[in-house]
């Protein structure tokens, strides 16, 4: 099952810690939403408040069309599947993917029935008897999932569900889970701090910084057409370069350049739109530090127009950067974003 | 030379802990009154002695009864108010933990006193229970303490789940609570059963007729020197080292796994 | 270990299954289950033991305790007057205990007797003298109690920890009578307690006491006597005990019922119990301490092992050389136990 | 997070605790020191706010002493245990092999099962005229005459070393055993040597475990009873002691009050005077 | 100060396990060594081996000339920087600082003076009246450098020291290292297990695995050129091939490809490697799945020739991948290694 979401200017405090501001956000029935963004914005705290765990300050939360704002987590159309998976360690796993059925006075057999269909799905099959502790990291939140998906919810909640993994598991979890959520429609929304991650896995993202929403759509978008400078830095690393609009012409450091703006702008270039070919000359500069980096080496360079300034720009793998060389630098991609103060 | 003056002192160290709980042992042995040298030989009479004594055998059975009974009551309060001050932000908190541990930096003695006092002025006449009502005064901040260092973070997400899966707050507490904190529930007990087990001064003056093993072993040695006293020691310790050896062979060294 | 714990179960059973119990405030004698089982079989009953050591202590339960809490009490002779006057003694009926058998000094009827009524019978009695080693001290050297105050003997000698009978030693070795034993006299006392307290080696407790004596750790116990060298008969021959010249100490106990008592009936069965020939003699060689029966009677009952150790034919001669306890008000009690707390911590 | 609704619930699974604590030990002790300022006239109680109580403990030499005697052994056990103590969880952290460690360390407090009474009573055994070390030593020909060990205050303390060396060596070694090594490395590398690294590093890193051990042996070592009362062959009293005997003998209950009221303080002065280092949770 | 080591044929047992074997290891004065593996492999058993906390069960240990195989860690010119700092937490940042200094006999003023120096250079000049837990964690990572430099080692050994930060700080962290070492020249040796990090700082890496060095060289030379199938896998993602050489072709599952292989022989690509040209044709293969990754395009694809086998290919971010479609893939970079048995 599924369904849609709407969540409706939500503020929350805490005592004078303002952990959520002004939060709107709709989300389609079967959607995979994750929300992105640095420890402490609120990813946390506004999935409880979809949970059922916390209650917002003020705002609403609609599931499906009715207002959940004030109901209790069991009487949610919700799961959540937590980051340190939350197992029951002293249950079998076939006991631990049962207890939502439990609660709900299903029968052992139909409990148990219900159970392995789950571990099969997850790909445990033959595992049920056995207890959390004997399984791997990767294994445990297969269960978790499992668990989860048994009282099938309408919308599944996940928090950071793979921040305990090592990078290998993480990709490979990362495609289950997102082959999962195709096979069984539910809405998935999933937290994570990892901008790679939220690219693997979001229909859309939503972007978070100090409680409030900086950002929302597809990867790609949010990749090359950042709204905010916020936004731009968290999705990778981005060279920055401060200007002045006239207009007809940007005013930098490196000179003018020819990019419709006005007022105080921001050019945003992430380093691997930077080479020696593309649709907008930075001018000459000279590479001062250079280090391979397996798929590509990356490079600062001090512009010949502003030696204290750094561009950093990630040539291919093969390329043979010569520190001290002086080259025309262009970029091929760019963006340009107004500042409002 | 400093790994072989260590070995030394091990040994001396271990000698000095064992020398009286030796001598203890090797007298009940003893074929004669008075459990001194010299050895007279090998005999069990005194075993025999003291299993066949009744105010000895009562008091074993109301030693178990009592400390079974108010370890399971210390352990009980001491989980709920472990639970509710790491669970819940609750005003003076600190303050009700200090309230909780307190009796536990305070001489026996004086909470036997005041627990005197109290069944004096309030009529209340003394018996097992009122010392195991003491027993539970000195336990409850053990159980408390145990518990609440044990309860942590990651089990709160474990109730989260419970609950989010559909589970009341008693069926949170009996079927995820509790067991997830089995292994520092087995120690604050056994700990508590062990105080309690071997408490002296409160045991003494809070009860009167059915007394506690430590009271009935310290009548039994103001009452005449005979090797019983040797007996009943040797097997109070047989029985609690082989409860602490099974133990120590099945629950712990699953639990440390 | 199985043995212990399935025994467990058992034994408390009887705790909670006798409906009648008698509750008894008692020295430790009483507490042998030799003393006590055949009367509760005889009359299906659970007698209850509590022992308790000093007449205020005693007390002081009592008065803490709420009326029908005990049935019986054993009180040191000299303060069954007290008990008398506070008003919680219950009359006995004097016709039918066995006073007529009694070793005439033992009826006590001064100290047992209050205007024509009988409020508690003396059930056991014996001497606070000196006990000694035989193979380590020379028998002649204590007849007379000065020897201790020799030097010979320093730090061999253990002093008996019960405040009375001692005071009571040292006030006849000063020519007091303990009869005669009042503020100003016990002054006196200070110093030759205080002498003797430096040439001993500990003050203790009967068991310790017995320790102390069988193990050789003292040769000495003032304040011994046929109670702690009886138990030790059969282990060590050499320990004896003597009436010194200057006199020794009688100690008597004295049995009654209590007035608040909820079961008058069935305690004067007791208080007969004990004071017949049977239950005589099995006080008189009770586990904790021995002690002569005041029921003569009970020299039928005794064997005649049991009546060497306990000098059986020696009593006529000791009793005419002995005195009693002093009998303390209040204020003198409070006095000579804040002597005898000052030589403990000197 | 702060709705009322879980507040109360938070409330209702602290109070059942919180009431039994209250009821069975702060009103009991309230009402101790109500009677400690009363005063017995005759065998009764006379209620009031007397302090005379306390003017005799403090002034009355042979109670007094009491307080010294008792004070004086504490320190000597609490002393002498630790010493002894922290060498040996030394050597079983870090000189036994790791896989006996739990051996050795069982072995070391075993004798806790032994009934805490009978224990005293055992080293009158071995420390008796007649006892093991005596017989041994005078089979020895080292002594001639055996040496009067028991009914001491040598004997007490040595019976409640006994007991203090186990217990310590189970705090030190577990406070040990937390140290990470690589503290005792850090310092060697950085040109310490053994001594150097145990009196910068290990000493003042396990001090607050050493002090929290110190101050249980304190509190236990102070209000006990059984062991003087045994071993001390009463050549001495201690406070214990005293407070038992105006129980147990006078019937005195407001003098006793008073005396535990006073222990009471002995113990609250020697929780301030160590409070730095304490950690009431860690207890 | 800064000394060369040598090491030298060093076996280390543990009982049963054999930690270290046969390991030799030639390192240059003023050298950035990283020592590279798994966890288990023996990283931190050789590190100690260095620090003195272990004594090789045989082989030898030459610093700056002389044999230091049994001499105790004080007496050795070289100090650790521990994972877990191990700074003293009852001393303030000053004493911790100057605590060798201390040891080594120094007055109370030139160590306090020389202490504040050293948390200048880190950073933190004024902060030495403050006590480690005050601290955040990379500040705490800074002390333990200051205090391991402040006895001025030749050789500096670092037992994964910024494990425990975040990615953000452990990039800012890595620039300091390798700038600090450039500054003091001292000889680094420092142990981690991401590869990311290695090839950041290492003049050359040491590649470890099971208790032996597998690969030795410049981080260039380790991604591209790999002497081992473990030390390709670990360096990153790589596309491993199987087949048997003929002499002059090599049989693949995708038929055979014109490479000079005798006997069983695993061809590999790394992912970035594939594309639609290059000098080595691969054949066609069909697009069964691809997620936008910020500066590439993640592709899995399914070779025409062998449907089951999925190769992963990094496409350009301005690439527009069709799922479903199908190309002609070639490589411009492979390795060949030849399997032993
Ligand atoms: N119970 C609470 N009381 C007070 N402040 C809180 C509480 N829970 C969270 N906060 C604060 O609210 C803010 C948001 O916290 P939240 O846990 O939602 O962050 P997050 O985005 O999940 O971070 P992380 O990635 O570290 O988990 C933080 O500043 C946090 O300190
Ligand atoms: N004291 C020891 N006793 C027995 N085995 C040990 C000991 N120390 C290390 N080992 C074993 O030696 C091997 C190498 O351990 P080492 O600590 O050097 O690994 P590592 O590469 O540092 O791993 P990690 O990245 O997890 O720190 C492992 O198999 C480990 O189990
Ligand atoms: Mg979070
Ligand atoms: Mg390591």
């Amino acid at each position: 099952m599924t369904a849609a979401l709407s969540i409706q200017s939500i503020d929350m405090t805490f005592g004078e810690v303002w952990a959520l501001h002004a939060v709107d956000l709709e989300i389609e029935a079967g959607e995979f939403i994750v929300l992105l963004g640095p420890s402490g914005c609120g990813k946390t705290t506004l999935l409880s408040i979809l949970g059922g765990f916390l209650q917002p300050t003020s705002g609403k939360v609609m599931i499906g069309g009715r207002d959940m704002t004030h109901v209790q987590p069991k009487d949610r159309p919700t799961t959540t599947m937590f980051q340190d998976y939350a197992l029951f360690p002293h249950m079998s796993l076939i006991d631990n993917v049962g207890f939502g059925l439990r609660m709900r006075g299903v029968g052992k057999k139909a409990r148990h029935r219900r159970a392995g269909e789950l571990l099969a799905l997850v790909g445990l099959p033959d595992a049920g008897h056995r207890r959390p502790h004997e399984l791997s990291g990767g294994q445990r939140q297969r269960v978790a999932l499992a668990r989860a998906l048994a009282v099938d919810p309408d919308v599944l909640l996940l928090d950071e569900p793979l921040g305990a993994l090592d990078l290998k598991l993480r990709r490979q979890m990362q495609d289950e889970l997102k082959a999962i959520q195709r096979r069984v429609g539910t809405t998935f929304i999933h937290v994570t701090h990892d901008q790679e991650e939220a690219m693997a896995l979001a229909d859309r993202i939503v972007v978070m910084n100090a409680g409030r929403i900086e950002d929302v759509g597809a990867p790609q978008h949010i990749y090359l057409q950042p709204r905010t400078l916020f936004s731009a830095a968290f999705m990778g690393e981005i060279n920055r370069i401060d200007g002045q609009g006239t207009g007809e012409g940007l005013d930098t450091p490196l000179g003018r350049l020819p990019l419709a703006a006005n007022g105080k702008t921001a050019l945003l270039i992430r380093p691997e739109a930077i080479g020696g070919s593309g649709d907008l000359a930075l001018g000459p500069a000279k590479l001062v530090d250079a280090a391979f980096f397996g798929t590509h080496h990356r490079c600062h360079y001090a512009p010949v127009a502003a030696p204290e300034l750094r561009i950093v720009a990630h040539l291919p793998q093969s390329a043979t950067p010569i520190e001290g060389s002086v080259t025309e630098l262009y970029a091929d991609h760019h963006v340009l974003i107004v500042e409002d103060r | 030379m400093t790994r072989a003056l260590s070995w030394i002192y091990l040994a001396l160290a271990l000698g000095f802990i064992f020398l009286p709980v030796g001598m203890l042992v090797l007298f009940s042995f003893q074929d004669g009154r008075l459990p001194v040298p010299p050895f007279n030989g090998p005999s069990l009479r005194w075993y025999a002695d003291v299993l066949g004594d009744r105010r000895l055998m009562s008091a074993l059975g109301n030693s178990l009864v009592v400390a079974a009974v108010s370890s399971a009551i210390a352990l009980l309060l001491g989980f709920l108010a472990a639970q509710g001050l790491a669970r819940y932000r609750l005003p003076g908190t600190l303050l009700m933990r200090v309230v909780l541990i307190a009796p536990f930096t305070v001489s026996y003695l004086i909470i036997a006193l005041g627990l005197l006092t109290l069944y004096n002025r309030t009529g209340i006449g003394l018996s097992l229970w009122t010392a195991g009502v003491g027993h539970v005064v000195i336990n409850l901040p053990l159980c408390f303490a145990i518990l609440y260092a044990a309860i942590g973070d990651h089990h709160r997400n474990a109730e989260r789940a419970a609950r989010d899966l559909g589970a009341s707050e008693v069926k949170v507490l009996a079927l995820v609570t509790a067991p997830m904190l089995m292994p520092s529930m087995l120690a604050a007990f056994f700990l508590s059963f062990t105080f309690s087990w071997d408490e002296f001064i409160i045991a003494f003056l809070l009860t009167r007729f059915d007394v506690t093993l430590p009271v009935e072993i310290w009548s039994l040695l103001r009452s005449g020197l005979t090797p019983r006293a040797n007996a009943v020691g040797s097997l109070v310790f047989l029985v609690s080292v082989s409860l602490l050896l099974l133990l120590e062979l099945t629950v712990f060294r699953k639990v440390r796994r | 270990a199985t043995a212990l714990t399935a025994a467990a179960p058992a034994t408390i059973a009887p705790a909670f299954a006798q409906s009648q119990e008698l509750n008894a405030l008692v020295w430790c004698d009483h507490t042998d289950p030799e003393l006590v089982q055949p009367f509760e079989e005889e009359h299906d009953v659970r007698v209850n033991l509590r022992e308790y050591e000093g007449t205020a202590a005693g007390l002081a339960i009592l008065e803490q305790s709420q009326p029908g809490d005990w049935d019986v009490l054993v009180i040191d002779a000299v303060d069954v007057g007290r008990a008398v006057d506070l008003g919680i003694m219950a009359a006995l009926p004097a016709d039918e205990l066995p006073t007529g058998d009694f070793f005439p000094e033992l009826v006590m009827e001064d100290l047992n007797t209050r205007e024509g009524t009988t409020y508690a019978v003396t059930e056991k009695f014996g001497y606070n003298t000196v006990a000694y080693n035989k193979a380590a001290v020379d028998p002649a050297d204590m007849t007379n109690f000065e020897t201790l105050f020799s030097g010979k003997y320093d730090g061999r000698i253990a002093i008996y920890d019960y405040y009375l009978p001692v005071l009571g030693m040292l006030s006849l070795s000063e020519g007091i009578d303990t009869g005669d034993l009042d503020a100003e006299a016990l002054e006196t006392l200070r110093e030759p307690l205080f002498d003797l307290r430096a040439r001993s080696s500990q003050v203790s407790e009967v068991v310790a006491s017995q320790t102390a004596l069988a193990t050789g750790e003292v040769d000495i116990l003032v304040g011994g006597g046929e109670w702690l060298t009886a138990v030790l008969a059969s282990e060590n021959a050499d320990l004896d005990w003597t009436i010194p010249e200057q006199g020794g100490v009688l100690w008597a106990q004295s049995i009654g019922v209590l007035e608040s008592s909820e079961n008058k009936d069935l305690a004067t069965e007791f208080v007969k119990y004990i004071v017949s020939p049977e239950g005589q003699a099995r006080l008189a060689t009770s586990s904790c301490y021995w002690g002569m029966p005041a029921n003569a009677a009970a020299g039928d009952v005794l064997t005649d092992e049991e009546k060497t150790v306990l000098r059986w034919d020696d009593q006529p001669d000791f009793l005419t050389r002995v005195q009693r306890y002093p009998v303390p008000d209040a204020e003198l009690d409070t006095a000579m136990q804040d002597l005898w707390t000052d030589m403990l911590q000197q | 997070m702060a709705r009322a609704h879980d507040n109360r619930q938070g409330w209702g699974l602290v109070a059942p605790a919180l009431i039994w604590t209250i009821a069975f030990f702060v009103v009991p002790f309230l009402m101790m020191l109500a009677l400690s300022f009363a005063k017995m006239e005759g065998r009764s109680v006379v209620s009031g706010f007397f302090p005379d109580n306390y003017i005799r403990i403090f002034t009355e030499p042979s109670l007094l002493r009491g307080l010294v005697v008792s004070l004086e052994i504490t320190v000597t056990v609490t002393v002498i245990s630790m010493v002894l103590a922290y060498p040996l969880a030394w050597i079983i952290a870090f000189r036994v092999p790791e896989r006996w460690q739990r051996l050795v360390l069982i072995l070391t407090i075993l004798p806790f099962w032994t009934s805490y009474v009978v224990r005293s009573y055992s080293w009158l055994l071995v420390l008796g005229q007649n006892g093991v070390i005596n017989k041994t030593l005078m089979a020895l020909d080292v002594i001639s005459e055996p040496i009067s060990m028991s009914a001491s205050r040598f004997a007490t303390v040595t019976g409640f070393v006994h007991f203090f060396v186990m217990l310590l060596t189970l705090t030190i070694f577990a406070n040990l055993k937390q140290l990470s090594p690589n503290y005792a490395r850090a310092a060697q590398d950085l040109g310490a040597g053994r001594l150097a690294t145990f009196r910068h590093v290990i000493l003042p890193l396990t001090l607050p475990g050493l002090m929290t051990g110190a101050f249980l042996t304190f509190v236990l070592c102070i209000g006990d009873y059984i062991t003087p009362q045994i071993l001390g062959g009463n050549n001495e009293l201690t406070l214990p002691q005293l407070i038992m005997m105006q129980l147990g003998r006078r019937g005195d209950f407001p003098m006793a009050s008073a005396m535990a009221v006073v222990l009471m303080g002995i113990v609250t002065l020697a929780y301030l005077f160590s409070a730095r280092w304490l950690r009431i949770d860690r207890l």
